[in-house]
């Protein structure tokens, strides 16, 4: 499985689902555990782009059951057994993978999609409207992620949809919390860690160290900043030099994802 | 031992309009289809339901009326999509929703299972979740001078509704091993009354070669019920997939109120047994199709 | 299985010991749950003779490990799996037995045997001594006593030495909780459940429904008040009419204890 | 994955003095006693233990001066009788002991696993236990206005060490199904590091034969040692049983220090490795019975 991605060539054709699979990858590292929850097809694509690259050691738990599962592919679900079933361990939710979270010492990075997400990095996948009890749409709940947003861990939201509406400028209903109103009201309730990155269909954002506001990092190729703006719902804040284009995948990441990690196209499922 | 072995008509005759019904439901797995159907056959109403990860039941349930309220962390079928007629009946105010985190929710049920007033949880601390929720969770004061946590009020459903692999006429059951999540794992701990179906009622001998494969012993058990694919159209590991034929032609109808009462006419409310739901979703070809595992795409 | 034991008369000649093991087997009956701990040779008796006898359907979760199980004898360990081995289901202790335990529906009686007892029921397994960190003695500790008597349970404690030392009028340190100081003192402090007998190898006690203290309830065979007066560290209190003999083993309850469930005598190891 | 698999001398040589050490241990079971044996030969000191109910190891440290304190729930040897090194360094007041229910421990381990500051429990009120400990046990109101709980305050050991059927050299560790005492089932989970004897080191492919065997991932465990009959003279089931001729040599001298002196002399500090331990207490005849549960009486 040894392969040449150190010297690959940047890769004339992909896809943005290629790119924000690249993007992802590189936040993974050796010694480190991933995780993926439901219909996470890009952040499985990436950790296991990674584990065939840069990151041979990464420890991957699938839909956070499955220990080092050995998948043909993706497949259709990123929940159901054909993603975990070949494992070396199968995790009890309730009394291994829940306590190995919580711990705080591993599983320090979780992959998020939220349906909002606001310029302080907080995440709404409860409700939109203003009555909680009569929203104008019910969405599918927080799931994990309210607590995995509480408790240390690095967020990196990914959003194959960068648009005023999946960006607001403040969430409806915070169901993960982010940097809340910004600057130090995260650290006074005393919660460790937060957004780190936010990957788009057209960019990557980080946040500033103090303002905690979301903050432009770099465009995709062929993407312009004033697009970017233009599809955010709140002012993008601007690196302090020019703003960098994303670095395209290699030639080899490409061939990796399409041949081996995902043949089927599954990550095209994340993309709308 | 005391002898459980019902039919689904008597197992779910043992649920009282009102109850708080804790749901095994992973998204699209091992959901105790079977006795969700029953549910719906004897119409019940004012069902409250806790659920992990709800499916396509809780859209079941909810184009029915059967549930008002949802105690929960998500309802989603996954790669399916929303649930459309849940989703409705929220945006309608006809279903109430008691949005938890996985944490908050486990930590509710650990509580009701082992008779404590509350467990704490460090989760869903500076969401909205909290603030929303002060009858159930409230910050508190670490007593030795730490961080606060979220006090999380004990849950004790009334009925919990599980499908297994197997189990003996005696309410002991067997899990093969899979994904366990804590739906099953600490959902019929917490809850007063235990239903079951299983894929098959073996012998007790047969449950004593594994000792190990049993998760819930006899005497926990209220009622056990034998329902061969008792999980369909959800997966249910290793023994068959999900049926992704049929949540595709369910989320294809499922904003449309017409499609959805033709739908759960045919398979909910027509079928007297579970060979006859069997036979009406496919029969054997279905059979082979979960069996293997195939999915489109 | 089955055995004439419903017409079985009085036996002649048994020992002190299944005259424990039958009075405390009649505390426990169909529909209920019962578990075994360390070096409890009196009670898994009592257990295997009430199921074989007055109780088919007593559920006996073996070592707090085992459901079920059918072990042809009582082995030389409680706690090993001699014991359990052949069961109906495995209990983790940390996420089932102890889940199962607190509950408070299941498992609602308890046996114990307590290095020291006072006249309300309070326990001691912990320390002898005045110092709790230069005691006279150690003892063992009070592993899940503490807990058993604090949750709701009915305890049944047995005593094959009864003597001033093991029944005392007050414990030198409370490492299972029984009536406290009496009267309603327990209540107070929320807790339900508590001591229900006392069965040593002269007497059998209860307590009294308002004082709390211990309370005579009958004499064995051949054992006289005074000598179980002499033989306790503080006064006990006796029933209002004459004090009642303890009800001998029947010929078939005897039988029973020798040759089926405990041919190899471990009951006597619980004899001092 | 990362290279775990060391030897004894290695993986102990991990453990610094001082530190807190969670013991599998559960009477006469399961205990890692060739990692207890290495501990003295490595002259540790001022160790605290961690145990659920210690046996004949905890009865070794206290004898060569290990260990100073003990976190746990009972000490003893069940049918061989009290631990009497241990109970006599207690008694002159070497070896403090912070004695803890079960529920109390499990809670502590539970929340230092979890990282929660407390986890509560109803077990153990009215004790003196409760009194005795104020650094670790506080009475806590219900924040929902029900009964009072005591709130056990997180414990961390610095060390876990435990002793398993089978692992991989990158330290995934599988476990026979058994009796799962919380010693192995929470104490690892809660502990800073995790050391580990397994009866056999095999290759990854066979434990993804049986994943629902495997109890702890590699990348929590910081060693692996291959010692066959690790746990001698305690039982591991269902490999082999406790060895009773053993225990009641060592009951039999454990009053008398200079007897004391000899046993340790010849069983710990003598043999050179496992084999030459193995064959020290008996070899193949030892071997052959332990392996048939052999029981005396």
């Amino acid at each position: 499985m040894t392969t040449d991605w150190r010297n690959s060539p940047p890769a004339e054709n992909y896809g943005v689902d290629e790119l924000m699979v690249t993007a992802l990858a590189e936040y993974f590292q050796d010694g480190e555990q991933a995780c993926n929850g439901m219909a996470s097809f890009i952040p499985v694509a990436a950790f296991m782009l990674a584990r065939l690259t840069h990151a041979p050691e990464l420890v991957w738990i699938a839909s956070s059951v499955g220990l080092e599962p050995r998948p043909e592919r993706i497949p259709a679900s990123t929940l159901e057994a054909p993603l975990w079933r070949d494992s070396i361990m199968y995790l009890d939710q309730y009394t291994d993978f829940w306590n190995f979270v919580l711990n705080g010492r591993w599983i320090t990075k979780f992959c998020v999609g939220a349906a909002q997400l606001d310029q302080y990095g907080n995440a709404n996948n409860s409700i939109i409207g203003e009555d909680y009890h009569h929203p104008r749409v019910r969405l599918p709940g927080t799931a994990g992620l309210a607590d995995m947003c509480s408790i240390g861990k690095d967020l990196y939201y990914w959003n194959p949809d960068h648009s005023p509406r999946s960006l607001v400028e403040k969430v409806d209903y915070i169901s993960g919390a982010g940097y809340l109103d910004g600057g130090n009201t995260r650290e006074q309730l005393g919660l460790g860690g937060g957004p780190r990155a936010v990957i788009t269909n057209l960019a990557v954002m980080d946040f500033h160290p103090q303002s905690k506001r979301m903050r432009l990092q770099s465009v995709h190729p062929g993407v312009t900043v004033e697009q970017v703006q233009d599809a955010t719902g709140f002012e993008l804040l601007m690196p302090g030099t020019d703003v960098p284009e994303t670095r395209p995948p290699s030639c080899e990441q490409v061939r990796l994802i399409r041949e081996i990690v995902d043949p089927n196209d599954m990550r095209k499922r994340g993309m709308n | 031992m005391e002898e459980k072995l019902t039919t689904l008509p008597g197992a779910v005759s043992l649920i009282n309009d009102g109850d708080v019904v804790a749901l095994q439901n992973m998204a699209t797995q091992a959901a105790p289809m079977a006795l969700v159907r029953e549910l719906i056959r004897q119409q019940k109403r004012e069902l409250g339901l806790v659920v992990l990860v709800g499916g396509l039941a809780v859209d079941w349930l909810a184009a029915t009326g059967v549930i008002n309220h949802l105690i929960g962390a998500a309802v989603t079928m996954e790669q399916f999509g929303l649930c459309q007629q849940y989703r409705k009946a929220v945006e309608q105010g006809r279903i109430k929703v008691e949005e938890l985190s996985e944490s908050l929710l486990n930590a509710r049920l650990g509580a009701g299972a082992r008779n404590l007033p509350f467990l704490p949880s460090r989760g869903a601390i500076g969401t909205d979740l909290i603030a929303q929720n002060p009858h159930n969770l409230l910050m508190l004061d670490d007593p030795f001078g730490g961080e606060p946590v979220v006090a999380c009020r004990a849950l004790v459903p009334n009925v919990a509704l599980i499908h297994a692999h197997r189990a003996d006429r005696f309410g002991n059951i067997q899990y093969e091993p899979t994904a366990m999540w804590p739906d099953i794992a600490i959902m019929p701990k917490a809850a007063q009354r235990i239903i079951v179906s299983a894929e098959e009622i073996v012998d007790s001998e047969v449950l004593r070669r594994h000792p190990e494969k049993t998760i819930l012993p006899g005497f926990m058990v209220d009622a056990v019920v034998e329902v061969p694919f008792g999980a369909h159209p959800t997966s249910f590991y290793p023994d068959y997939g999900y049926d992704s034929k049929f949540h595709l032609d369910w989320a294809a109808a499922a904003r449309d109120d017409t499609a959805v009462r033709n739908l759960i006419e045919r398979f909910v409310l027509g079928p007297e047994n579970q060979q006859q739901y069997m036979d009406m979703v496919g029969g054997v070809e279905t059979i082979n199709r979960i069996r293997n595992w195939e999915q489109p795409g």
